[in-house]
Order: C-alpha cells, then structure tokens, then sequence
C-alpha cells in the first residue's frame, strides 16, 4: 500500500504535504470500512495505511505510543476499562456502526428450552466476554454483581440458577464449536462469516441503542489534527452508510 | 510493596489452570512420543542410506509432516475439528486442546528424532544385523537405546515446547496457565496474574529440563 | 561350506570409483580355519563382509551351505546370519550396554531362556578374561578389552561360522595365544567354520589349515599353509612369510657386507626329521664346518618344521657335494648365495 | 469447482504476505542461529563433563534460556516491547515481529544446538587437544565441524518452527501469510485465502526441509 | 626430557573405583626411543597419555622438558602440546575432514603458511603411502589406512616428543617396517623423543632403546632392551620376550613328551660371535652329535645376536664336558633338561 500511495502521490503532481495516517483496526468489519475510504482521502491528501490486528490490546498500546495514529476496533466501554487499567488517555473522535452481539444455537429455537447445566460458549476477550455476560444478564439467564456492568468477567456471576456451564472461547472460534454447545454468543462479524444470519437465526441479540458503538480513536493530541478529522467526517459519510447498509445486510448498523 | 495485590488472586482459579495444564501437557507428551516416536523412526528408516531406504515412502512421509508443520497452530486446531471431536468426543476445553497439540507437536518431535537416529553408530547396526536381528530388534534394541540420550533430550525440547503450546488453546477454551497469563495478564492488565502464571511456568518447564539432564547424564556413555 | 564366486565389489562412483574386490573366487571347506592375509587396503574386511552380505558385492554370488545367499529374501538371510558370528577389526560394540549385556546381546536377539544366557555370558567372559570388568561399558575398556567383548559376543550363540576380521590385533601375545588356542578348540570341537583376517603370519601359522593371500583386491596365491608357507610364490607371500620366520629381514641386508666368499645356503625341514641332528651328522661326515646366520624351528599348526640359513665354510666342488649329501638326507636345500 | 472462488482472490496482498513471510523467516533465522549457535555452544561446554565444565555458569544459562522459553510467545512479544523499539525503532509491523520471534526461537534452537554437540566423538576432541587447540579452535574446527550434520538439521527445524511462529506475529501487525491464514481463513471464513496461503506455506517449508536434508546428506560422513 | 614421579590414578569411585597406575616413576630420555609393553588392560594407553595430560593423574607430576606440567595454567599446557604429538590406539580422526585434511589439520591449528602446509601433507602423504586416498573421508578407510593417517597427522608438526599407542597393531608386517623406519630415522635425524606403546616385541626390538614393563598398571621391570630382552626377570617380561624368540612357546610342550634321555640347552651368542660357527667347532671336538630344537638368529636394534635350544646327543659325564666346552668358547648356556 505505501508503494501504490507514494506513486499516485507523484502522479498527482507531487501534491505538496500530503498525510500519512496510520489506523490500526481488527478485520471485519473495520478494516473493510477503513477501506471503503481510503481512495476518498487520497483524494483530500490523506494517505491512509491500515494496520489490522488479530488481538485486541496492540492497537491501544500502539496508539498511545504513537506508533499508530489512531484505531478503530472498540467500542466505548472497552475503552474507558483500558484507560482505566492501563492509564492510557484515548479518546473517542466518533462512533460509526454498532455490531449487535447475538446468541445463536443449533440445539434449541428458544431460550426457555435451555436445560439446567446446559454449556454456554461466550468469547473470551474482555471486550466481548463482559458484553455476552451482560447479554446473558438482560435475557435473565444468570446474574452479575451489581455494578460491573459491561466488564464482567465469569468470576462475577452471583447467581446461576440454570447451572450453566459457561465456556470462554475465542471469539471467531464460537461459530466452529456452535454444534457442540448448547448456546454460543457470538458477535455479529463472526456470525456472518459463518453464514449465520443474525436478524434471522439469533435466538436473542443486542437492540440497537447498545452502549457499545464502534468508535475510532484517538490521542488527545491529535484527536482534533486536520488528518483525523477528515478521517472522522468520511467515515460518518453517507457512502459509508450504503456501504454498511448494501454489505453487512444489516448485522452491522451505522450509528450516526 | 504491591504485596497485596497477590493476595487477592483467584488461588483457586490459577491451582485450576496448573491442573489444567499439567494434564494437557502430560497427556499431549505422551501421545506425541506415542505416534512421533515411529514417525521419526520410519523417517530414519527409509531416508537415503539407511536400512529401509525407500525414496517414496521417505518423500510421502517428509511431505505430510511438513504439510503439518507448516499449518498455523490455530487453523490446524480448526482444520482439525471434525478429527478431534471424533477423537475426545468434543473439540473445546482441555479434551478438546490435546489433539491439536499432539498432532502439531509429533511432526516436530518425528524430526528430532530422525536427527538423533542419525547420529548412531553405523557400526553397531551392522553388527546388529549381522547377529541376524530383525529390524524390530535393531531399532527397539540397537537405535532406541544407543540414540536415547539424544531421544531424551528431544522429548525434553519437544515437552517444553509444548509448555508454551498450550497457551495457545485458550483459543478454544483449553485453560491452563499461559491462556490465564494472556486473558488477565495481558489483555486484562492483571500483572500480579501474569507474574504468578509466568512463575509457575517457568518453574514448570525448569523441573522438566533438570529432569531431562539428568537423564540424558546418566545415560551418557561417551 | 562358503563358496565366492566371481564377486567384485566397487565403492563409489565416477571418477572416485574404488575397485576394492576383483573376480574374487574362494571356497572355505566346512569345519576347516581358513586364513586371509594381505597388505593393508588389499580388501580384506571388504571381502569377509560380502561373507555375510554386510557388504553388498556388486556382482557375483556368496554360496553358504549350499544357498546362494545374494539372492535370500531379507528375513531368510537374517536367519541365516544367526549362524555366522563375526568379530569386527573395529568392534562395534554397543556403547548403551555393560560388557556383560554386550555379550548376552546375541543371545537376547535370539530368544534364549534367561539362566542359559546368564551362565553363557559367564562363561564366555572367563574364557576372555573380563571376571573384573562385566560391568563397565565400553567407554571404559581398553582396546584389548573391548576386542576381547567383541570376541566373546562373537562366541556367544555357538554358530557354525565364525568370521574375524583382525580378531586379535590388538592383544598383547598371551591374550593372542588363549584366544588363537581357543578358536582352534571350538574348530576341533564344534567343528566351527572359521575365516580368519589376519596381518600376523604367527596366527596364520598357528591355527589355520589354508591360507589366501589378497593383494589390490585379487588373490594372488592360495593354498594349505605349509606350503604356501614354505614355498611362497608371490611377492606379498614372501614378505609375509619373511617377517613369519623373524628377523630373516633383518639378516638379509648383512649378507653381503659381512659374509665375503663362503656358501649360504637354506635348508628346509619338515616332520620328525626336525628333530633329529641330520645336519649335524651330515657335516661331521663332510668335514664342513657351518655357522647357522638364521634359524627358526616351529610348527605349522601340527606339523614340526625348521628353516635354516647356514653358513658352509666350503666353496666349489666341496660345497656342492656337502649340498648333495644335505639333499640325500631328504633336506630341502636352497643355494642362497654361492662362495 | 469453485474455482472461480480463487479469482478474486487479491493476490497482490498474498504476494506481499509472501514477501513479509520471507523477510521475517530470513531475519529471524539469520539472529537466531546468530545468537543461538554461541548460547549452544556454551551451554554444551559447562555442562557437566565437558570442557569448561562450570556448574554455576550453566545453571544460569540454562534458567534464562529455561525462562525465554516457558514464557508463552504472546506475553513474550508484549513484554520485550520496550526492547524490540529499542532495537528496531518500532514494535509493530514486520521489523516489530523480529526481536520477538528471535528471543523465542533463540533458546530453542540452543537447546538443539547442546543435543547436536554432545554427540561429538570425545576422541575426536582429545585428538585436538593432544594437539594444543585453543577452545576457539576446538569449537571451530572440531564442534562445529564434526556436528554440522546435527546443526543443519537442527537449523532446518528452527527455520521450519519459526514459519509457524510467524503466524502469530499477527498480534503485533506483523502479517505475513501465517497472519493472512488467520485474518481472512479464520476470522473472515475466507476458505480460499486460507488455502492458498497454507499451500504456499507448504511448499515453503517442504523446501526449507528438502534444501536442510540435502545438505544434511552431503556432509553425513559416517 | 620425561619423567614421570609417583604418577596414580584411578578411576570412577566407591565400589566401582579402578587403579589404573600405581607409583609410575619413569623417566625417559632426550632422543630416545622408550618402549612400553604389558598385557592388555595393564595401562599403557592411560600412562602414555599422562604424559599430555589428556588424563590428569589423581596424584603425581609429570615433568617435560624441566616443567611441571600438571601446575601449568591452560594456555601454557596449550601451547606445549604443540610440541608432543601423539598417534592414538582408536585412531581419532576427524570424520569431517578428508584424509589430505586430517593430515593438515594440526598445522592449520599452528597457522602454518599455506604453501608450507601444502608441501609437508602432500609429503606426508607420500610417507605414509596414502597417495590413492588423499580425498577420501575416514569411514571411506581400511582400518590400517586410518592408523596411518594418524601417523601422518601425529608427525605433521615435527613434534619434539612422539607419543605412540600401538601405532602399528593394525598395519601388515611391511607398512609396520616402513612405518619403523620412518620413526628410526625422524628420531635419529631430528632427535626426537619417542615414547611407543605396543604389545609386539618386535618393535620394540627393532627401534627402541629402553623398555619399560607394565603389569596391572605399576612398572615390573624396565631398562637397555638388550638387558629386558635377553635376561627378563619378571614373568611378563618373559612372556613377551617368548614371544618374540618365535615358536619357543610351540615348542616348549614338546620337551617332555618326544625326547626322552637327552640333554636340551639354551644357547646364546651376542655380537660378532653370532656369525661363526662356534658352535659346530666345539661340537665337532667333544664328538657329540646335536639337534637344534628351536633357534633364532637375530638383531636387537643394531646387536646380532642368537638363541638356540639344542639337544646334544649325550647325557651325565660326556654333556658336562661339551658344556664346559661351550662355555670356554665365550657362549652362555642354560642347561633345560638333564638326560
Ligand atoms: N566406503 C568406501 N568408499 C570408498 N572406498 C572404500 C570404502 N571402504 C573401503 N574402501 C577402500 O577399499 C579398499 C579395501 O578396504 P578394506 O577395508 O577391505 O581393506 P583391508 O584389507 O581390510 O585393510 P586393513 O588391513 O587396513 O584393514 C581400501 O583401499 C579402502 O580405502
Ligand atoms: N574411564 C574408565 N573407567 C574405568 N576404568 C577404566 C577407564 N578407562 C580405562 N579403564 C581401565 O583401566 C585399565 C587400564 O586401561 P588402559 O586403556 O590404560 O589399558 P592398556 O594397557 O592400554 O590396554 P590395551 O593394550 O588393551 O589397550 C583397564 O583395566 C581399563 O578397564
Ligand atoms: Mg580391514
Ligand atoms: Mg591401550
């Protein structure tokens, strides 16, 4: 990618200053977004270098030390926990779409037919593990201590009159294992790169006035720079929203 | 000092993880000298030079271990799944992490053990042979005992190794210390959890080498 | 009992090709001590090793017993090879086992009961002389020690050839002198096949019956011992059977400084006449005074003999007589040099 | 077929995958056997019975070697980022993905290095004593040498391990084809991605090991 | 030049523990040519290699060349290895390296220039008749060609002392001549110390000066090989010593058994003596008719002289007279059996 920039930079006439944002971002759906506008800053002297990850840490880190200028991979909750635990200081620039988290099964049509000591398979990374809990809270399968809200972790549960059997997995692991568990949370991305379709085969799923916007991010330094407000504004554009809206067949829904 | 920050671990949680990882790391070594074990004598067998020497056999049995070899850890666990469920019945969790370590570690091990095979005395197997030794007997009673120290030393290499690679099954769910230490460790930022998991790790794999050593020492006839 | 036929064997390839046995024909006859000497490099472990096919020859068959074992299915030789022991010039021992366990490792192979293989490794490390060492391993014997476990291990299943390859090379003359005496005893005994490499004429001498003499890969000359010994026709055969009658070589080069113009010649004996003074008597009865410049009087195997190089005060006409008096004796007489 | 499934494969990004996958492979293997090998050779020498013979300095070396490698390689990637800056200016991408795979395989690739070593003839060593070899020497000339049958094959399982390890470096924005395997076969349920890459990835290491074999061959003298 | 004082060790420990050398005090001179012979497992390998201290004695010093070297810190003991070159039992070459650079290998280690490397390997080469194989790798080796790269590689330095452990057990009597020789001439040329294990008299009777006798690892008998050879005391000595006068053990079990009333001597002669007929003279005088029974005539290094066991035809009174006779003559004669 830097290659190709660097030639169309000279081709345009050796444009004076252009930009180099480099955003890290997880694959689906937010690289591919990135993508979608990538050619769009191009044209307004942003060149944008997408660095995916497969892990949920690096891109904070990254930022904070300015190795990467911003990320887009997380939501609100997950952010403020990381600056809480790490003492980074991001901040969000803009949301952009929400990923309504579902539970899906193959064994079951209903939640009421969850036996007692059915397994459960929820993702385990801290960013999703504390959202399928509170999913499961909300649909009144088990119950959090008060208070942690979003960030609960399986040593949270007070009360688990089903018994469940609950399971940490990686998150794209979930729809691989979905036969062998009773119930699997699994977030939406992973759903339909298995084919699932969320607003059809969900047993349950997030409405879509959850917390847990995607956002891009930011160093307080350079939050408000020309670079990534131009990346903020096009990312909140209504080509971006077609291309949610005509790609993601609604299991990713724009939040602006 | 932060002192107390380790009194609020969960003890029973981390005692969980070095159960967890005790047992797959047991089972996953047995089970990866049971097939690599043959693996690497076959391999030895039939490479060029050596008593069985067969081109295509060789070829095949090279080609699939490295095919094996050069799959990540983590596709080879989904590329596998079908496999592992017919195996343990389920292919998450500790029963479920077993196969995909052994089916990841014996290739490797096959190959430290064809590189110590190799290194046995081509006069003691002729000497073998000429007693009218089967070829059972010459690799159960000549290149099994005459390599062990070398086969010691690989099966120590090959349980470490594992060690680390079972850190990587908290992927589907496998537990044990290193999914501990990367879940609150790392992506928790619960350092105390890191530096506990990590110790008990170290101190794991330090007994393994010490053990292994002091076999290969006594073994050592040279 | 093993009979080569046309064997070559080459090593290599190219322009680094070893042509190391060429139109080898050999037969060993059952129960007899078959020696094979030659200079170092003439081919001599290569060609006991085709014996037991431990070396493939690249053409020609191995007969053992009738078979022709070239051509063996794999697990038919094996069983054959369980009824040729073979001591090796490098031993070959296994460095994971004790002395004793190298010993009982034939025996292991073939499934003996256990209290036999005990009381044979017993045995057997008597008869060598290791009672001190059965429980070392390799790595601490000296070499003589080492060759002894691999003589022993070599005896151990009694088989019916015995194939050596420098068995005693590296045993001082009394270790030498117990394990020759006891090769020729399981030979009389057992009526074991042995074929013996060996760069010692002395062992040759003392045990074997017939002898081949390989030179550059080919047998040059073959024969019983006496009179391949005697009557050595080849010049490999000749320096060996020289450095044999000892110090012969030695004396060669003073025959012309120190001698001037006296008759040299040598006499041959064999059988009872060794022992008798025909020389003696035969000179008296000449007026002949002699000096003996070298002499040696042994035994082949069973057979006595003498060879001596002696020195008549007589030239001409006198010294011819002496000679025909000597030669109507029954001596064998060579004119070595003429006065 | 689903062949067409295999045109609209961005082939581009799978050939810069290669690239990436190449240089951290060539990199790596290059440091690890660099810092390795002398590790190696150390550990061979203090150890009990050999030449330098030195308890304390080989208890030592061995814990920290013992230590790199109990560490599982995601926390070891994290924890050494300081380091990795520190050496190559940047902890992410495909320079950021060295220093760790390097400090993981290091240890490993000793430990092989120590088993290879010890299977020198001692004779061989006395010969060159006997002849007033410095220990430069003796490592040089005779170790070295005479194990260089061990040490390539010992290198050939290093390289082909650290294929496998590049995989992971998708944790740090390493890519690579390990991490294209990953991001779209597994993440994204792209079978044809993943395919492509795993089959590249075998050829790879087919001929890394076919390459490690052949000279293995040509310099196994016994 | 060497000298061993009170050198012990033993090896392994508690039960197992083994004396290898017990109270060694050897010195062996500048320029010369020191034998060491004893029966297998005597320790002769581990005493020879005290002397480079590739076996540290556990108590003793050994002193080169006025040095202690057992208090000589690494570098310096490095550095005088240089100097001592040493032919091994088991060879141990580098399988690695062809034989041109085995032969190399130690003037690689010294930084020899190139050229001159070149010059002495190919030289070497030639020495040691290896001109065929220069290329080849160790295990492409008959066992004699690897003992003569040894040879080759242990010379390449022109070291100041030689260290040899059976140097020639694996070579045919005639590469042991040749071998010998080269030895003879680099130590009489070059003055270099030789300190040579072997179990074969001969060679020690064809170049050593001094022998030193080695039985269950202390020094029985040492001094002039003249002296050790022709007057053993201790029983080893006289094994060997048996041994090399050739057939005399074969013969020894004859005595009784075939000959009955008859008086058998031993006759030794020394020196220029050797080559005149002494013996037919006197003989001829006392009208006894005689048989030589077992007999050698030979060299110790540069002395002729024989041995023969004779049975005179004459018992009591008449064999007393002849004795006296030969005695008179200046020969020594050791009566075996009386008639
Ligand atoms: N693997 C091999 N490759 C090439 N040449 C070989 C090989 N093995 C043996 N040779 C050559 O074949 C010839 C015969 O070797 P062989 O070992 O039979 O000799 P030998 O008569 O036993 O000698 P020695 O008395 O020294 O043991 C030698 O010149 C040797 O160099
Ligand atoms: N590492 C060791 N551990 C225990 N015993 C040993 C060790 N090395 C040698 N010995 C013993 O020490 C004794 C002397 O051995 P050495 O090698 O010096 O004998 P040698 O005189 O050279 O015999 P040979 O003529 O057979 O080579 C032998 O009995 C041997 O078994
Ligand atoms: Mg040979
Ligand atoms: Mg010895």
């Amino acid at each position: 990618a830097p290659a190709e920039s660097s030639a169309n930079g000279a081709a345009a006439g050796g444009a004076a200053k252009e930009v180099t944002l480099k955003v890290g971002a997880t694959a689906v759906p937010h690289a591919e977004i990135l993508n979608s506008v990538k050619a769009k800053l191009k044209e307004q002297g942003v060149n944008l270098e997408i660095k995916e990850f497969t892990d949920y840490v690096q891109p904070n880190v990254q930022v904070a030390e300015k190795q990467l200028d911003a990320n887009f991979f997380q939501h609100t909750p997950y952010l403020e926990q990381q600056n809480k635990d790490k003492g980074f200081n991001l901040v969000k620039v803009t949301g952009v779409h929400i990923e309504p988290f579902g539970g899906y099964s193959q064994k079951i049509k209903k939640i009421d037919e969850l036996k007692d000591g059915a397994t459960v398979a929820i993702p385990n990374d801290p960013s999703n593990g504390g959202r399928a809990l509170a999913l499961l809270e909300k649909n009144k399968l088990i119950k959090l201590k008060d208070g942690v809200g979003v960030n609960g972790t399986v040593k949270d549960i007070v009360d688990n009159p089903k018994k469940l059997n609950i399971k940490e997995l990686e998150a794209a692991m979930l729809p691989r294992v979905l036969g062998e568990v009773d119930l699997a949370l699994i977030n939406t991305n992973y759903a339909l790169e298995a084919k699932l379709t969320p607003t059809k085969d969900a047993l349950f799923i997030e409405d879509s006035n959850s917390p847990y916007v995607n956002i891009l991010v930011a160093r307080p330094d350079n939050k408000d720079s020309d670079a990534i407000q131009k990346l903020a504004k096009a990312l909140n554009s209504e080509e971006v929203r077609t291309f949610i809206n005509s790609k993601y067949n609604g299991a990713v829904v724009p939040a602006f | 000092m932060d002192k107390p920050s380790f009194w609020d671990l969960d003890w029973e949680e981390i005692g969980r993880a070095c159960l967890d990882t005790l047992t797959m790391l047991g089972a996953s070594t047995f089970f990866t000298v049971l097939i690599g074990l043959p693996l690497g004598i076959l391999l030895f067998l039939t490479s060029g030079g050596q008593l069985l020497q067969q081109k295509a056999l060789y070829g095949i049995l090279s080609f699939v271990v490295n095919v094996l070899r050069s799959v990540p850890f983590v596709i080879l666990m989904i590329v596998i799944i079908p496999f592992t469920k017919l195996l343990v019945g389920t292919s998450i969790g500790v029963p479920g992490a077993i196969p995909p370590l052994v089916i990841g570690a014996a290739p490797f091990f096959a190959r430290l053990v064809e590189t110590s095979l190799r290194e046995v005395d081509r006069g003691v197997i002729e000497a073998a042979q000429s007693m009218g030794a089967t070829y059972n007997q010459i690799v159960g009673k000549v290149l099994l005992r005459e390599a062990r120290p070398g086969l010691i030393a690989a099966i120590t290499i090959t349980a470490v190794t594992l060690v680390s690679y079972t850190a990587m099954s908290g992927v589907i769910g496998g537990g044990g210390l290193g999914d501990l230490a990367i879940r609150y460790g790392y992506q928790r930022f619960q350092t105390n959890v890191m530096i506990v998991t990590v110790v008990i790790l170290v101190v794991l794999v330090q007994v393994l080498q010490m053990l292994g050593d002091r076999l290969v020492r006594s073994y050592q006839r040279k | 009992m093993i009979e080569l036929r046309q064997i070559n064997k080459t090593y290599g390839s190219g322009a680094g090709v070893v042509q190391a046995l060429k139109d080898i024909d050999l037969t060993v006859r059952k129960a007899e001590i078959f020696g094979i000497i030659g200079h170092s490099g003439a081919g001599k472990s290569t060609l006991i090793r085709t014996i037991n096919l431990l070396e493939r020859p690249t053409s020609g068959q191995v007969m053992v017993d009738g078979t022709d074992i070239t051509s063996l299915p794999h697990h038919r030789l094996q069983e054959r090879r369980r009824s040729i022991g073979m001591i090796f010039q490098h031993f070959n021992l296994l460095s994971s086992l004790s002395v004793h366990d190298n010993i009982a490792f034939p025996l292991r192979l073939s499934k003996q009961p256990k209290a036999e293989t005990e009381r044979r490794v017993k045995e057997l490390i008597g008869l060598v002389g290791l009672e001190d060492h059965a429980d070392k391993h390799p790595a601490q014997l000296s070499g003589g020690q080492k060759q002894r476990v691999g003589i022993a291990r070599a005896l151990a299943t009694n088989p019916k050839v015995l194939l050596c390859d420098e068995a005693t090379s590296a045993l001082d003359p009394q270790t030498t002198q117990s394990i020759l005496a006891l090769l020729l005893e399981i030979n009389r005994k057992l009526h074991i096949t042995i074929v013996l490499i060996t760069h010692e004429m002395q062992v040759i001498r003392a045990i074997c019956d017939r002898v081949a003499v390989l030179d550059g890969g080919m047998i040059v000359e073959s024969g019983d011992v006496a009179s391949v010994f005697l009557k050595p026709q080849h010049r490999t055969t000749k320096d060996f059977v020289a450095q044999a009658s000892d110090g012969s070589e030695a004396y060669a080069g003073l025959i012309d400084k120190e001698r001037g113009k006296r008759t040299q010649v040598k006499i041959t004996f064999i059988g009872k006449q060794t022992y008798e003074p025909v020389l003696y008597e035969t000179m008296k009865e000449m007026n002949v005074p002699f000096a003996i410049l070298q002499g040696t009087i042994s035994r082949l195997k069973d057979t006595p003999y003498g060879q001596l190089i002696v020195e008549l005060h007589a030239a001409g006409e006198e010294a011819d007589r002496t000679l025909t008096a000597l030669r109507d004796q029954g001596l064998d007489v060579e004119v070595l040099t003429v006065g």
